[in-house]
């Protein structure tokens, strides 16, 4: 019983220890996010160079008929198919 | 005829021994939750079919020379296979979500709870005639709330190769179980009305932020715990091919091609280690049991915590979304998702909760971290 | 120039011994048999540059820390590479033809007599001085009458691997040879009548039945035969993978890129054990003669046990389909289709030779399971 | 010559052993298969969920285009170019 | 308390040493330049990533259990990662425009005279103190004018693994400054008119030539260079499986997810040599600057070859494309054709500057077999 | 010193030997291409089959509609996002 009280109180200080660990990395973490936040406002992310396009591809995608998935499925099974002899 | 007797010897039905009958139930048990129920059937299916080959009797599969033998040697024992894993699980995880609202790391990490809780547990278990557990195979097994099957094998196979097949079965299953366990736990400790608070929507995250948060991260664990980088830099090497934007190439192949292969060795070689020996003992009860108590105390330390969180948050926080800081991604998130429909059909948290589901990654690799530094061999 | 001088002594003109030449080639052949006569190119190319690179003088391939060694000693010797090459194949095989008329089960068994036939034939050479072949031996070069090429590189890697070069090479030789050494077989042992025959169209197949099938497959060889159970196992695992439904990135990875890896480095293997020792000799001589009886043998056992299943049978058989029972999937039965169409032009008898072909598959994992639980090491 | 026909009745039983084990081992799986068979028809395949489509899809796949091929071999020609460097 | 103790012992921050902070600044600094200024992504954003991994302290990447131990000593020490690699660039490379035009041959000769320039110049540096290169670390040096990674890596794992990590690293790095080192001195060496040479447009080359080529440059290597046949075979198979259209799957395979995993695990493995001790002294900046000079020298005497060369050519010859005899695929060949293009808007010298860019491979890899077979072990 | 020059000495070989042989080896393969070339007209290329289909593909893959190729990217993307649980 002496014993086990023992490693009770190692598995207790673990867990005091493990979750003030985690705890403490991870809002350190939060600081380093929010560091980075705001250093990143310098680097935004590239602008699509041309704008015109997207109307076009929505046009388009709508008019993406089955047929060509279909024709999609059959190649990719096509070359899926294409088997290796054992 | 002599040939008909040599024959006879060399048959299963000459040599069965009956925990090998039961091993082979266990597997054929595990085919089936992975194919009829759809349990995380990408390593169950494996680990199933392994715990088959294992238990055959004469055909010596994880005997030396043996096939399940060398694939848990050179993968499993040197931790190889888990550290692929992650780095492909690294290069499939969006950390958009979770840098757009990084207080979501506290729910990550109160989730974590459910692991620290466990190991006091199964620390208790020995109080039980029958268990005998040491301090590592609690941290072994308390890993099992992390709800991360990479983890949990990796940090099982530094601690507790014994009891690695149980602890990754346990924690496959309970993965897979989440939609089931999590629920009544969460509406248990929400009301109606926090169920159905809206939450901001999310700011954009920029290609750079995303970019440099892998790296931040591996800096942040070089500093503070050397012990996870092994998990936490393979996940981050994984993480930044995917956000650098160019090595697709090598991202995809970590992603799709790579981790497949690894995958199907995983399972096998996880499976090999459920021999009758080593899982049919009350111990195994024992690892299933917690593995309960700490999902379900890992979902209620999420939500409570996040319960805290929306106190002194000027945005507001639904606490449902503390739930998917045990991480299981993107199951846990999904789930949070589903049961926040059901108060409120305008309320869609999955991005959300997604924030907390990849803090319980980074959480649980920084807890078996510390495990391993602290009981580690 | 003292330079020169250790340059001249470390090319390979001044380092050629004649058998090195004679076995480059010989890969060369095989290079010219597999892109100009597309002798199963996938296997054959890398034989055939395997046999060229480990026959370079000085260079040290298949010499401690050459590249070929490594490749042998991993993969081959242990068994890992022709194992992985079956679950791949397992991953690519449909028996639906098989289980919608499970009869042709015994097809696939009756053309196996090409196997045993040849161990006795092997051992009567024994008889002719220069042959020795142990019983070890002779039933390595008998399992090239299964026309199955890993199951005849496990095999001879198990029992007799001096031998496996020259037992890989003329197993997929004849493979690639069964259009022209079955149809003489099969014209002279049916009459024009019979190869009229048209057969009733197969029953479909529920997804749960195929799916089942491995898991079958399996138990009965656990019980009845473990030796067989690593080429079983492997197989049954990718066809489970297969017809699951709830893995296909492990079956598409595992019958893509993972058998194309393997099989560009099994056929290296194979090919660094065609060194001049081993294979010129008159033993090689008496493998390749063997190896062809076998393949005849085969076929005519099977069309014999397909014409006397048609006498007991309700259902109409043509005879023909009893060739496809060696396996050579799927060559033997397109050859099948092809001389059946030749007497009756609306006889498309494919999916019907589909059955034997795949059992035949079966019948030679089995007879391999029981040479090596009965002459195995 | 003795040790010969001793080899000899070796190799004779392992023929008749083996042969007949093959037989007798993939005839119990034709029992098997029957079972099976006869289980099986508890477990029906799922019916496909919508019938309409079907249709669909027979009118389209006839109307896939040789200009949806080739792009598909383009795009698949693309993702494959993408080289690696040395 | 003792647990935070043994915590803080086990942080990083307790247990830096100057040297890994050092190199782990390398390692960022690989990554920037694969990241934001594009120098050969594929390679160096691994060996950066390798380079941080392996300084962490604590946590043992490079000692024996740990991840990068188990790559370097699998892959790189084995010679097998580098092989694979140059197998699959072989299946990614047409020689097409080399056979139209053989005397191109003479160009990717010539520019191997880096290789040597540089060794003498490596061992001229012995007469600075703090510089004791022997003959193998010179040779193992010099390779980097071969411009040719795989090779550079294969050699120095045999002539001088602790120079490995900075050998790679510089060959990579000028590789990727190709685009800078070479125009300047193409410039310099060649006149306005010459620059405006238009060369005749190349033949047509048959797949049987292509197919015949790289088995003819194997035969050669084995007659006169046996030392060479590693990388030269390996690539050989790549291209022939590649040229022969019989084994499209194993080509695909080799030249995308096979050399993806490959490509992975070597740059972790070369990243793991970069330690504190073996990159951080004086001989890595010896390395550093013979790489360059390397180029340099190879770039000029590819250029004043094909300047000969054009002498005696009935066919003109722009002494542009000497410079991409340095191989480093394909971007020598594209600031050729770039610098072409500056002097003469319409003479597009791209396919006439492949022929030399592949001979400069072939060049190389028959340079290092030189050095392998004189100085080797 | 001496030792330096004795090195040297040694280096100046390795480059005269090394140069030498690299040139006298890819001159001997220049050769062998030559030889190559002349054996080659013998085995030219197979004549593509079929002339017609040149014309219509040609027609037809100026009508690859960007919507096609939207297709395929979306079907490629749905491949690759079918992800894998950790
Ligand atoms: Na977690
Ligand atoms: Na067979
Ligand atoms: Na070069």
């Amino acid at each position: 019983m002496e014993n086990l009280s023992a490693v009770f109180a190692e598995a207790g200080i673990l867990m005091i220890v493990g979750m003030g660990f985690v705890f403490a990395f991870l809002s350190v973490l939060i600081v380093a996010i929010n560091i980075l936040a705001k250093l990143s406002v310098k680097f935004p992310d590239p602008i699509p160079q041309v704008r015109r396009p997207k109307t076009v591809a929505n046009v388009d995608s709508g008019a993406v008929s089955p047929s060509v998935v279909a024709a999609i499925s059959t190649a990719v099974a096509q070359y899926r198919k294409n088997k290796i002899r054992n | 005829m002599e040939s008909l007797e040599i024959l006879w010897a060399s048959t299963g039905l000459a040599n069965f021994a009956v925990g090998q009958v039961a091993m082979m139930l266990v597997g054929l048990g595990l085919l089936y939750l992975a194919i009829a129920r759809g349990f995380e059937p990408l390593l169950l299916l494996p680990i199933g079919f392994g715990a088959i080959l294992t238990n055959i009797p004469v055909a010596g599969f994880s005997e030396v020379g043996g096939l399940l033998h060398y694939i848990y040697y050179a993968g499993i024992d040197t931790g190889i296979f888990p550290l692929l894993i992650f780095m492909g699980v690294g290069a499939m995880t969006d950390f958009g979500a979770l840098i757009a609202n990084p207080r979501m790391l506290l729910l990550g990490a109160a989730a974590q709870f459910g692991i620290f809780a466990t190991l006091f547990g199964a620390i208790g278990l020995n109080a039980i005639p029958g268990f005998d557990f040491s301090l590592q195979d609690a941290s072994a097994i308390a890993i099992i709330g992390g709800a991360d099957g990479p983890t949990a094998i990796f940090l099982a196979s530094k601690l507790a190769p014994d009891l690695l097949g149980a602890i990754a079965v346990a924690a496959y299953s309970y993965m897979a179980l989440v939609p089931i366990i999590q629920p009544p736990i969460m509406k248990a400790l929400t009301s109606e009305a926090e169920r159905k608070i809206e939450m901001k929507q999310l700011r954009h995250v920029t290609k750079m932020e995303k970019m440099v948060f892998p790296l931040a991260v591996l800096l942040m664990t070089i500093f503070f715990l050397p012990a996870a980088t092994p998990l936490v830099g393979m996940f981050c090497l994984g993480n930044l091919m995917r956000e650098c934007g160019v090595v697709d190439r090598l991202s995809n192949t970590a992603q799709n091609e790579l981790i497949n292969i690894v995958t199907i060795f995983l399972g096998l070689g996880v499976g090999s280690k459920l021999s009758a020996e080593a899982f049919l003992n009350v111990e195994t009860l024992g690892i299933l049991g917690l593995g309960a108590v700490a999902f379900s105390i890992g979902t209620a330390a999420g939500v409570l915590m996040a319960k805290v969180l929306g106190k002194f948050s000027k945005d507001p926080i639904n606490p449902l979304v503390g739930a998917a800081g045990v991480s299981a991604v993107p199951m846990a998130a999904r789930v949070v998702n589903k049961v926040g429909l059901e108060s409120n059909p305008h309320n869609f948290l999955l991005m959300h909760a997604m924030g907390p589901n990849v803090a319980g990654v980074l959480g649980s690799a920084v807890a078996a971290g510390v495990l391993l530094a602290l009981v580690g061999p």
